[in-house]
């Protein structure tokens, strides 16, 4: 009666897996929600922009690290640029222009990243063999019959460590207790002498770098094109499920994401009239969450003083 | 108007209201009323959950216990709509206005509530939503002349210096034709004659309309002048109630109050 | 310095809150409306400009209109624009295929109607959710909508290609046409598809504009501006954000049915895209948000650029030498600029400055 | 012959449907026609009727200029009775002291303003049986005993007019033009009031050939804010409407009034000079607020050359419309003499300013200039030739008068009148003046011309005029009466200074502030040097100097009677209010503290010496 199971397991760890790249890209739009106050919509076109570049570099036979260091010295900058003249200016405007801003930003980034390239699609290959892992094989003691794409181990792995790096860097360094500070109050913050120009100019860049990173690995899944900013598009029913500025609600949300969308195209697509649910049903999902808790699992509900 | 609280009949009970933030305790056991047409004032220092006890009344925070019984209704959570319709008018501390709109429509969305047409009615600017504009535009003019705000009639309110702010927003309370005005601190940071008209006006409107006032003020003399009925709070309980000379003569009230400076 | 206003004696509330108070903006908007839109236009623009620029401005400028009202009235983001367009579309093509009796306008009416239900269920969680979260709600919404019409054929007449040209209007723009010398083939042609835009346009601008000036307007505003003090003096702020969605996706509603059948032609769901919700919010901005004029302005920008440029450039270097790749990223890049820009400038968009302006004019020569 | 009553019945049948009143109210212009007006008149007549108004009864008039106390005064006048008027927010004891002195039998008030200043007095006059009031707000819970409410007061009169149809116009018939129409009690900058008795006459036969020589049409839109307690308002704005029935605009507020006649665009403006100075400062200022060196440029050639074409079109007309003066066919200024500077510039704005000379008892109207006075040498006193009908001779350097203008006398008060009124009939306007080729030119008000202890005659007035030109200079009061030099007392214009303040980026709370900043003491040093050069220039180097001078930390003001309500200053009451600090200008201290009534200081004036 449990034959559903290991064949359940497989779609869910698959799920997990690429849950955990979402959890990546989400820790970048969670960090600048924090410093920033804004969902960074730009994002999206940030990695495209990355793995473009390398791409593009690697293509003309740059040799791997080059491209990657010079195209994660571009990302730093970028960052660092965006900040300066973007954010800055719009220090404590309205939420709704600074999420507009962004999307502004969005958009000159995508004609920038297919001006200066161009919108091909092309393909990365970070060398990670792809065949799959039986591990009943592995580990017959497990006695799982279970297929695991051999890739999305390490991209999780990659991701996972980033991840983990990234929370003890915000954990328990003082940039970190600043960047926190800070997103609890600015004012408060900059009364104490948190220099806020700087935690920001570090978060942006430390966003640039996530880019980098999770843009190679998703393009190396699913080739480096413009459907990159779709997917990343994604990070936003996460980091909402997880809380807009909790990094484990990022983590939890993602897997959450990546679980609840190959479980519902497995399971639940044939309901309705076919496939492609995975487009919207991520969202669905975030809604459903959103309607029982209004701020996300790990967000916190604020008191409207009047 | 009267000062004998006992020969009226309360139009507001409160009934032990206790209110917390996250387990930081905003309200203690609060409990008094205010009777039809009077002025109360409560008063007591800052941070005593007097704009709480406000935000209560009219629903704005939902109070974890206690009840509270409007015109002989009670409830034990009241909804700010609720609170609304049954007439009880509301101005805030920092102020609230609709930053993006003129004074005359700020005070106009004050009588939202007599507006029946739907929004198709209003689209087509059929005969009943055009009727409603007028009328209310003819009422609310009144009130633009009671409150002197002829001249800034098309000002957006963003512009406008904090007193006129002020007043702008008594109009528009004023605007829903309340039975229970509830003001907070109406008169912070104003020179003394703005203190001066703004305490006249709500006099005048308590006079004229019959309205029951309950306001937050910090300037003692004005709330002698005004008040009927005084309320003291401190660190969310209450420390005093009575008339305003009772309460100047209240132990606790004049320790309390010789820990703020004003 | 634009009008002499002295001596100008307003007698009645009536004429106080008329649309335009000074009766040059009334004679001048009429001369506009009737003598150049409606005369000039139809009698002189060749087929091009009006396919090419005129009716899709104005369907651009309704969908602007339709986001506005929720953004920038009501201050509701909403990423599904482009999607309520789809619905309504699709309900048009539906209602005009299935319904014998069925004339465009109405078709079009009810489309709008029928996106607006579909905008108040995908706005009910605006109801539980507050600010930002919302957008999530659209961005269903609009992926939603990209779905559905793939995944259930019926919707596309169980056309295998994906695109269906759309059922000739036989007769049926309004009733006892027959009657008229002007015949079907007329309101095939762009002239009958401009004409059809352009009064819808005019009806729903007028439409909105009463809302705006009326309660219905005052309540969405008071809801964006401050939602607790709204509540407070008794304005329902579910009710006021659901009216809001409803009127919002309806104007989308029936610009999306008027760009399926006067602009392009034929009904496709791939063109009612996340990217065009984003261009219909970029208008939005660039234009200014809570102005109906400003919507017309950033509908007219951001769809006008790309063909500015290319015909710039056909005319400096000669035919065709500016690749659409090129004309696209270049309008990208500017477009994004300029909201940029503008949020960090002038938030209010062109209508703002076109409204400083005015005001400019009107102390001239003093500067306030 | 005319009299009020019967030149309202002929509009009312000849032209009932012209607009003769607009009010804003409500932030809307309500109009009423010729016959709305005999309507409301006919019914307030019956109400006075019916509450017992005799023919030659004062009827005070309380209040500003309202729609419905234009109605009471002719609803008093078509029942024989006289209306005297009285100012809006005049004090208890003034009203007090008026009503005993006309013993006022009826009392009309606008609101509960008035109501509140004379209703503990009431019962302390015995004359005084009605007391009607117009607007409800604010009245409920007052004893009505003494008080009657507009309404009830309809009420009364159409039960009278049920019983009585034809009283009135049977009274109204039979007034001649030579009964008394109003009393006018004068705003005099000397000392007590005086109640002046005019007839229909008086105003009726002067307006008539008023407008005769000034060419008024029966359209003109006259903009009509002052209150109507002066001879010369109830001359332009009264008895010339009567005359011409054209179309008087009331503006909504105090506040509202410059952008109320923007919105009205009058064709004939009456004023006194503070009202033409407020317009002039406020265009100063917001002239050197701009950035645009056109607007400057513009404005600095206009003293000079004048006009040119594209300078009207550019700027000068865009100013007119801004102040709703781009339709002005005739503007006046009386009261008082308006600045040279500020004069000139209307003249130069293409504003067609005639100065006027009246008093109260010359019906507010002796003499308006024309062209010729205009382009004289001191465009701003020379006052033209005495209308027709009016004898002006100069008696000992003072102005007299006699002619169809000429009042009845003071009422009660045969002293006085033996001392103004000459056994041939010469009445005294107590103004210095002379007679430039049969035109008056006004120097002086005789009760004005002070001495210093050296005995040299000094002209006050003249020099604060001198001030009053600087836009940021509100008044300016000199001191010197029987001293051996000036000092000056200066109040500047809150609005003109605190722009240029911010201009200078200077910080400041208010005119108290403003008042002792170096900054403005600098500025308006600047300016008082620069008056005593020019004196230096008129009157040779040893003529009189303003020594030192000093800005007040507030306004003069009307309520404890520092100046008129027409805002001439009254100097004897200054002098004697600000005692302290002008013997701390002559001790030649720097500094001056102004300390409230429980001895907090206020400010810390700055006494400068120029």
């Amino acid at each position: 009666m449990w034959e559903w199971l290991p064949f359940f397991l497989e779609v869910l760890v698959g799920g997990l897996l690429s849950g955990v790249m979402y959890s990546l890209v989400a820790i970048g739009f969670v960090l600048i929600y924090k410093s920033s106050g804004v969902f960074n919509f730009a994002q999206g076109t940030m990695l495209l922009l990355a793995a473009l570049t390398f791409v593009s570099m690697t293509e003309r036979q740059v040799n791997f690290w080059v491209a990657f260091s010079i195209t994660l010295v571009l990302m730093v900058a970028l960052g660092i640029i965006v900040e300066r003249t973007v954010m800055r200016p719009l220090a404590n405007q309205s939420l709704l222009s600074l999420f507009m801003a962004t999307v502004g930003l969005n958009y000159f980034l995508e004609g920038l990243a297919q001006g200066v390239w161009d919108s091909a699609v092309h393909g990365v290959d970070l060398g990670i063999s792809n065949d799959p892992i039986f591990l009943i094989e592995k580990f017959p003691n497990l006695g799982l019959d279970i297929i695991i794409s051999q890739f999305d181990i390490a991209a999780a792995v990659i991701a996972g460590s980033m991840i983990l790096g990234l929370t003890l860097f915000f954990q328990y360094t003082r940039t970190g207790l600043s960047l926190r500070a800070v997103s609890d109050d600015h004012m408060a913050a900059m009364a104490v002498g948190i220099p806020l120009n700087r935690i920001w100019a570090i978060v942006w860049a430390v966003t640039g770098v996530i880019c980098l990173i999770a843009g190679l690995l998703w393009g190396d899944r699913v080739s480096v094109s413009f459907t990159l900013t779709a997917a990343v598009l994604k990070g936003l029913p996460v980091i909402l499920i997880g809380g807009l500025t909790s990094i484990p609600g990022a983590i939890v949300g993602g897997l959450i994401i990546g679980a609840s969308e190959k479980l519902g195209e497995i399971y639940l697509a044939e309901y309705f009239g076919g496939q492609g649910i995975e487009h919207w049903w991520a969202y669905t999902t975030a809604l459903i969450f959103l309607m029982i808790r209004p701020t996300g699992i790990f967000g916190e509900k604020e008191i409207e003083r009047v | 108007m009267n000062t004998s609280t006992d020969s009226k009949k309360p139009i507001l009970v409160l009934d032990n209201i206790n209110l917390s933030f996250k387990g930081v305790k905003a309200i203690t056991d609060i409990s008094f009323n205010v009777y039809e047409g009077e002025i109360c004032a409560v008063i007591g220092p800052n941070g005593a959950g007097k704009s709480s006890m406000l935000n209560v009344i009219n629903g704005v925070y939902i109070p974890q216990e206690g009840s509270i019984t409007f015109e002989g209704r009670q409830f034990s959570k009241m909804k700010p709509g609720t609170a609304a319709s049954m007439g009880i008018g509301r101005t805030f501390q920092n102020i609230a206005l609709f930053a993006g709109m003129s004074t005359l429509d700020n005070i106009m969305t004050g009588r939202n509530s007599f507006h029946k047409a739907t929004f198709w009615e209003t689209a087509l600017n059929m005969g009943r939503a055009r009727r409603e504009e007028l009328a209310s535009r003819e009422e609310v003019e009144k009130i633009i002349e009671f409150l002197g705000l002829q001249s800034i009639r098309k000002t957006p309110v963003s512009s406008l210096p904090y007193g006129l702010q002020k007043r702008v927003e008594l109009g528009r309370a004023l605007a829903a034709q309340p039975k229970m005005l509830l003001l907070d601190e109406p008169m912070a940071g104003m020179t003394m004659e703005e203190k001066l008209d703004m305490s006249c006006y709500i006099q005048e409107v308590n006079a004229n309309l019959g309205t029951t006032v309950v306001l937050i003020e910090h300037d003692m003399g004005v709330v002698m002048d005004v008040s009927d009925h005084v309320v003291v709070m401190d660190y969310g309980k209450k420390i005093g109630d009575g008339t305003p000379e009772e309460v100047m003569n209240n132990q606790d009230v004049i320790d309390a109050y010789l820990g703020v400076s004003h | 310095m634009y009008y002499r206003e002295a001596g100008r004696l307003v007698k009645s509330f009536a004429d106080d809150r008329r649309m335009l108070p000074l009766k040059e903006d009334r004679l001048l908007s009429t001369l506009f409306v009737v003598g150049v839109m409606y005369i000039l236009v139809t009698a002189f623009a060749s087929d091009y400009l009006l396919s090419a620029i005129f009716i899709p401005m104005m369907v651009l400028g309704v969908a602007t209109l339709g986001l506005n009202i929720a953004t920038g009235y009501t201050g509701q983001l909403s990423l599904g624009t482009a999607g309520f367009m789809s619905f309504g579309a699709f309900a048009a093509f539906n209602l005009v295929l299935r319904v014998d009796w069925m004339y465009i306008p109405l078709a079009f009416f009810l489309a709008g109607v029928i996106a607006g239900l579909v905008g108040i269920v995908f706005g009910l969680p605006a109801l539980r959710i507050k600010g930002f979260y919302l957008i999530v709600s659209t961005l269903a919404a609009q992926f939603f909508s990209e779905w559905i019409f793939n995944a259930y054929p019926w919707f596309l007449n169980y056309t295998t290609s994906g695109v269906v040209n759309l059922p000739p209007f036989h007769y049926r723009v309004f009733p006892f046409q027959e009657l008229t010398p002007l015949n079907d083939a007329f309101w095939h042609s762009s002239r009958g598809r401009y004409l059809i835009t352009l009064t819808i346009t005019i009806a729903l601008i007028v439409a909105c504009k009463n809302m705006v000036r009326s309660s219905t307007g005052r309540n969405w505003m008071a809801v964006r501006d401050m939602d607790i003090a709204a509540n407070v003096i008794g304005i329902s702020v579910a009710k006021t954000k659901l009216m809001a969605f409803f009127v919002s996706t309806f104007y989308c509603g029936v610009a999306g049915a008027m760009y399926s059948y006067c602009y392009i032609g034929n009904l496709d769901f791939m063109i009612f895209n996340l990217r065009r919700s984003f261009l219909v919010m970029f208008m939005v901005i660039v234009g200014g948000l809570g102005s109906i004029l400003g919507s017309f302005l950033g509908a007219i920008f951001v769809y006008g650029w790309p063909i500015l440029i290319t015909r710039l450039g056909d005319w400096i270097f000669g035919g065709g030498t500016l690749d659409t790749a090129f004309v696209e990223n270049n309008s990208k890049i500017v477009v994004g600029t300029i909201i940029i820009v503008l949020l960090i400038r002038e938030p209010g968009g062109f209508a703002a400055l076109w409204n400083t302006t005015k005001q400019k004019l009107r102390v001239w020569p003093f500067s306030k | 012959m005319e009299t009020f009553p019967s030149l309202l019945q002929q509009h009312a049948t000849q032209s009932s449907n012209r607009t003769a009143l607009r009010m804003k109210k409500h932030g809307i212009w309500n109009s009423y026609t010729w016959s709305d007006v005999a309507d409301e008149v006919q019914k307030l007549a019956c109400g006075f009727a019916a509450t017992g108004l005799k023919p030659g009864d004062k009827v005070a008039i309380i209040g500003n200029n309202v729609p419905p106390l234009f109605f009471s005064i002719l609803a008093a006048q078509s029942l024989g009775a006289i209306p005297v008027p009285m100012h809006a927010d005049s004090t208890t004891a003034e009203l007090k002291g008026l009503l005993e002195n006309c013993e006022a039998r009826f009392a009309v008030l606008q609101d509960q303003q008035q109501v509140d200043a004379i209703y503990e007095v009431i019962k302390e006059l015995p004359m005084l049986t009605e007391v009607i009031y117009f607007d409800e707000r604010g009245m409920r819970d007052y004893d009505h005993t003494h008080l009657k409410s507009y309404i009830e007061f309809e009420e009364l009169g159409e039960q009278f007019a049920k019983e009585h149809p034809s009283f009135i116009s049977d009274v109204s018939s039979k007034i001649t033009p030579d009964s008394e129409a109003f009393i006018v009690y004068t705003a005099g900058t000397s000392g007590t009031c005086r109640g002046a008795v005019l007839t229909h006459s008086n105003f009726l036969s002067t307006g008539q050939t008023f407008v005769d020589q000034e060419g008024i049409s029966d359209r003109e839109e006259v903009y009509s804010y002052l209150p109507l307690s002066y001879a010369s308002t109830l001359f332009f704005v009264y008895a010339l409407w009567m005359i011409k029935g054209y179309t008087i605009n009331c503006p909504e507020s105090n506040e509202t009034i410059l952008a109320d006649m923007r919105e009205v665009g009058p064709t004939m403006l009456y004023g006194p000079p503070h009202f033409y100075k407020t317009i002039y400062s406020q265009i100063q200022s917001r002239t050197e607020n701009t950035k645009s060196s056109l607007l400057r440029r513009h404005m600095s050639s206009l003293m000079t050359q004048g006009r040119t074409w594209l300078g009207d079109k550019l700027v000068f007309s865009q100013i007119k419309d801004l102040y709703g003066l781009s339709k002005i066919k005739h503007a006046y200024v009386g009261g008082d003499v308006l600045s040279e500077e500020v004069f000139k510039f209307y003249i130069a704005l293409g504003v067609n300013l005639r100065a006027t000379y009246g008093t109260a008892e010359s019906a507010g109207c002796i003499s308006v200039q024309d062209a010729q006075d205009t382009n004289a040498e001191h465009a701003e006193t020379m006052v033209g030739a005495p209308l027709p009908g009016v004898e002006v001779k100069i008696d000992n350097k003072e102005i007299c008068f006699k002619g169809t203008n000429a009042f009845k006398g003071y009422y009660r008060d045969e002293a006085q009148n033996n001392l103004i009124v000459s056994a041939d009939g010469w009445i005294k306007t107590g103004d210095i003046g002379e007679m430039v080729s049969d035109h008056i030119h006004v120097l002086e008000r005789s009760d004005c011309v002070s001495k210093f202890s050296t005995g040299a005659d000094f002209m006050p007035k003249q020099i604060e005029n001198a001030f009053k030109a600087s836009p940021y200079i509100q008044d300016a009061v000199i001191v010197g009466e029987q001293k051996e030099h000036m000092v000056a007392l200066i109040v500047i214009n809150a609005e003109s200074v605190g722009a240029w303040a911010e201009r200078q980026q200077m910080q400041f709370t208010g005119l108290r502030d403003l008042a002792t900043k170096d900054e403005v003491t600098a500025l308006i040093s600047d300016k008082v040097r620069e008056v005593n050069s020019c004196m230096e220039h008129v009157g040779g180097a040893n003529c009189p100097q303003i020594k030192r001078h000093t800005i007040l930390h507030t306004e003069l003001n009307a309520s404890v009677g520092e100046m008129t309500r027409s805002r001439k200053i009254r100097r004897d009451i200054i002098a004697n209010n600000y005692k302290a600090l002008i013997d701390a200008l002559y001790s030649g201290v720097d500094k001056y503290d102004v300390t409230d009534s429980n001895g907090d200081l206020v400010a810390q004036l700055r006494l400068q010496t120029a």
